[in-house]
């Protein structure tokens, strides 16, 4: 039995967290850095403690700060929320130690899926396909030879990576070298491991995810999702069901991924991801051991709490759940609506001067602004989660349409005008797409 | 004054965000005024001490340098490091910061005389939390 | 194939309708008095007309001042939302006979479902179900002697009554005179017909209605909604479905109202409404011939958009949905958010400052409220509709706390103290209530 | 200073949304003000004209009583019923708003001269816009 939940994270995610905390009637503690000691999930909280600055480096990412902040508050659990810490086995072993409940996977699952090396060959024996790729790797000698061994173009990727970052495409054997090496460095910087692994890189494909619940004893899958809607490997706008999948990889996949998961022990809420070719045949490419940006649309097409669901697990309750229970209905699209240029991508923090968002069926919205807010610099630039649901694509599409044309987002440029000439584009509407289609809107910084 | 002069003082209200301009040529009177900042802020959470303290120029605050729990003393039988009218150098310790077990010595970063500890031994502390208050110069 | 609607309403609904044309690709065009000059739905709306003064008579209720509207702008549609106009038969007739397509049913049945007394005769005639009562009758000598012969308690009812108005409970022959006296009163003063009739009062009741929508050759029931909670015969806190309703009488009901709707050529979204009594026995009350204040209940657990339906079936389009394609799912919950003093019930009008709304899973809120804006005195005063659906009725309700008490509104005295404290009542939890059960909350002004 | 320069200040304050405008010619005096913004509003729908006139306490705006098409004169070739310059009596028509087929006279509230007219004929009003100006004492 929890009673209070250590919430590790901040703007919209926090927030969402403090939703599901009440709903499940657990007492929440918002473990945040000083600039954001007046965010909604603080004031939405039963309680909040301030553990640090405002770099991330001494406050979100900082270990000891936030297991003192649930020693002195009590928290009998902790949630990591996304991106911060949010699949780190140190922070899960660290709770471990001190008997705190660490919603997530064990740490030996995120020790597994954290190497995304190792992954693809667990993946690999559990079943699933996987692009053709190397294993770890550090020194561009050692690259060079696997490279050409794999032959060219290649993706070149971090082994501790996540979030695009690290990923470099090379095309030749020329461009290879001097790859190598900025990966490497942004390697260094971003996850403080220079491990690099090489991958087959598949052009024109469709980036398809599943969502998989699972507690000690079951695995459930909760549908596919579409995020091949990308802008430097950052995802843009996501759909469930996958637009480009067709229903019998949809089976196949489905239960190959459960069949993964229970092998592997996991217990959590998880994605597998997939690059789908222009064959239609779909490669494992890594698991995400955590809650995903795009949870949302899932659970607006399933009507499960994924939130909720991880707690349940993590609490040793077990999954509310089963595969049976599991129906898709309709179709979901979410936009994320970042503080940027939308045509450059060019981050664009600031105060929000006015600020409303739509209302009416089928359209949710998740974010941490409200009138007189401000996005900060030393954060990402996620202003809000618009999510439309429709009884099909084009419902849902519409919908979504009229809720961004009826936002209002003050004092900061936003990706809505970019989202909105998406939402118009005659390819996107015939669902006919790469990760290759974004490009096309974005002008060079 | 004529209406393209009009039009640049029209200009610049925009570009600034002016909601009055006032001018007087030879007299020499300007009045400038910005908008009232909008009152439609969500209220903040609890209310914080950090910053709030007066605005006395002599006064140091040392603020928590990390989230833990405070100690004035070494250990529960041990005499507090400073109270209330000591003076301290540089480099001396003021407490300690206890977090995930570790022993964090706090010392002070300037002379001066020990005016007033904001914080009861044994208490959390959050980072920016005012721990004590230190008078630079000695009152006279 | 429609092109522009007018939408003649304000607040929430006239936004809502907003919402729906966008999705349906149809221009809008919404008049409004000068107050609300300013709205959400002026602002996000392709054009706005200035019917007239604040004062409703001139302007939400000036079929002149409407009519001259849609002409002006060259609208080929109206909508005319709820409360105002929006079951008035000379409306209807004023569009007909100016060539707009009147966007609800045909004169003949607003003419029919407004005589209230009527239209108990004709449903009874179709099958249903009615409260013992009598014809209308103008005058206390009539109305004593109907009284005597029905037998007390009587309901004394307005013949065009609606929304509450005129209803006067005598539980003795001492109080009748009085009584009629009064209703005569307000029923001239809201309606301008004073005409009155009786019913035989229903104690310890609950107010069930159904959802209909139906084109010119088919009707579809999408299931029913539980109305008990009350205040002053004001719906305050609505439910989908029905908590009270035996899934025998659920079906039988459900056959029942779609045969009468077919049978008096009913045409639009509209609501059969019934008491149900402590033996579980089901009497037809009365019809309401427009979309209401609580249709977004349905919508959650149906994934039917109400108003594309209404506007669709108007359009000569047809219904977009069949019987066998509705499948109520989960539970949803409405809290009526208005500006009143919770206990009292005491209107409070006033500035609006902060107003934030919640988002996250199952939760929905329709509002013409933002921050800085004003709840007029003229006019009613819901500012939010607020509405969470679950997987089942313990999430929706655990959902709607949750949701409430991460609402902003300042500024103004709201009821979402008095929601709270019904959501934790254990009654209320317990699904044991009647009409009178709000009356406990309710402390005298 | 004539109504040609006032014309023009008028339509430099509807352009900027100006809600006050002082002028000194020689003196050199100037002061505009702009609304306070309402702190998070969305910004309001068009700009409407109506009550956003001078503070000249001579001059009476008359504004459409009702919602309908404006028109200048009886008949599409008769002569329109005043003209700017016009000195008109309480009661005279000023002009016809057609509504519903219904032509509803629209009369003068006060005895002025007529110095401005807001709106082309055959153009539709809404309820509250500005159709004339009357000035009630005639210009020095």
């Amino acid at each position: 039995m929890l009673t209070k939940v250590l919430i590790a994270n901040r703007g919209d995610i926090a927030l969402r967290i403090v939703c599901a905390c009440r709903e499940l009637g657990l007492r929440t503690c918002v473990a945040h850095s000083q600039l954001d000691s007046d965010s909604m999930a603080v004031r939405f909280a039963d309680e909040a403690v301030c553990i640090g600055p405002a770099a991330s480096a001494q406050s979100y990412l900082s270990i000891p700060a936030i297991l003192t902040a649930a020693a002195i508050t009590g928290a009998d659990a902790l949630h990591p929320g996304y991106g911060f810490l949010s699949e780190s086995a140190s922070l899960a072993e660290a709770c471990q130690a001190a008997g705190i409940v660490f919603i997530g996977p064990t740490p030996h699952v995120l020790h597994l899926l954290g190497d995304k090396a190792r992954a693809r060959g667990v993946m690999q024996a559990a079943g699933l396909q996987v692009v053709p790729g190397t294993e770890s790797f550090d020194g561009p000698g050692e690259g060079t030879r696997l490279a050409t061994a794999l032959g060219f173009p290649v993706l070149i990727k971090a082994t501790s990576g996540g979030g695009g970052r690290g990923l470099r495409v090379v095309r030749t054997a020329r461009d290879l070298a001097h790859a190598l090496g900025v990966a490497r460095h942004e390697a260094v910087a971003a996850f403080g491991d220079p491990r690099l692994y090489l991958e087959r890189y598949v052009d024109e494909a469709r980036h398809i995810e599943f969502q998989v619940v699972a507690d000690e004893t079951r695995a459930v899958q909760l549908g596919d999702r579409e995020c091949t809607l990308q802008r430097r490997h950052q995802k843009v706008l996501e759909e469930a069901p996958a637009v480009g999948l067709s229903e019998t990889a949809r089976r196949k996949l489905g239960e190959l991924v459960v069949k993964a998961a229970l092998e592997i022990g996991y217990r959590n809420a998880g994605t597998f991801e997939f690059l789908v070719d222009s064959d239609g045949e779909a490669y494992f490419i890594e698991a995400n051991a955590r809650i995903q940006v795009e949870h949302p649309v899932t659970e607006m097409v399933t009507g499960v709490d994924l939130v909720k669901e991880q707690i349940r697990v993590a609490a040793g309750d077990g999954l509310s759940v089963r595969q049976s229970d599991v129906q898709v209905t309709g179709h979901a699209i979410e936009c994320r609506v970042n503080a940027e240029h939308p045509d450059t991508g060019r981050p664009a923090p600031g105060m929000i001067g006015a600020f409303t968002v739509p209302g009416g069926p089928g359209v949710r919205v998740d974010s941490y602004a409200h009138a007189d807010c401000m996005v900060w610099p030393h954060y990402d630039a996620l202003v809000a989660k618009v999510i439309a649901h429709g009884r099909d694509r084009g419902e849902a599409i519409a919908r979504m349409r009229r809720a961004l044309e009826m936002m209002v987002v003050e004092g900061v440029e936003t990706t809505i005008p970019l989202h909105l000439r998406v939402l118009s584009d005659p390819d996107f509407l015939a669902g006919r797409f790469t990760t290759s289609f974004l490009e096309r809107f974005l002008r060079p910084v | 004054m004529d209406f393209d002069e009009i039009g640049q003082i029209l200009e610049l209200m925009q570009r600034h965000g002016l909601v009055e301009f006032e001018l007087e040529r030879d007299g020499e009177r300007v009045r400038i005024r910005k908008p009232e900042p909008a009152g439609g802020t969500p209220t903040p959470g609890p209310p914080r001490a950090v910053g709030a303290g007066p605005a006395d120029l002599d006064l140091v605050v040392v603020e928590a340098p990390i989230l833990g729990t405070f100690y004035r003393a070494s250990a529960p039988d041990a005499a507090p490091f400073v109270s209330v009218g000591d003076v301290v150098k540089t480099g001396d310790v003021l407490c300690i910061i206890e977090a995930m077990k570790l022993m964090n010595e706090i010392t002070s970063e300037c002379d001066g005389e020990v005016v007033e500890i904001f914080v009861e031994s044994g208490q959390p502390v959050q980072y920016g939390d005012r721990l004590f208050a230190i008078r630079t110069r000695p009152a006279e």
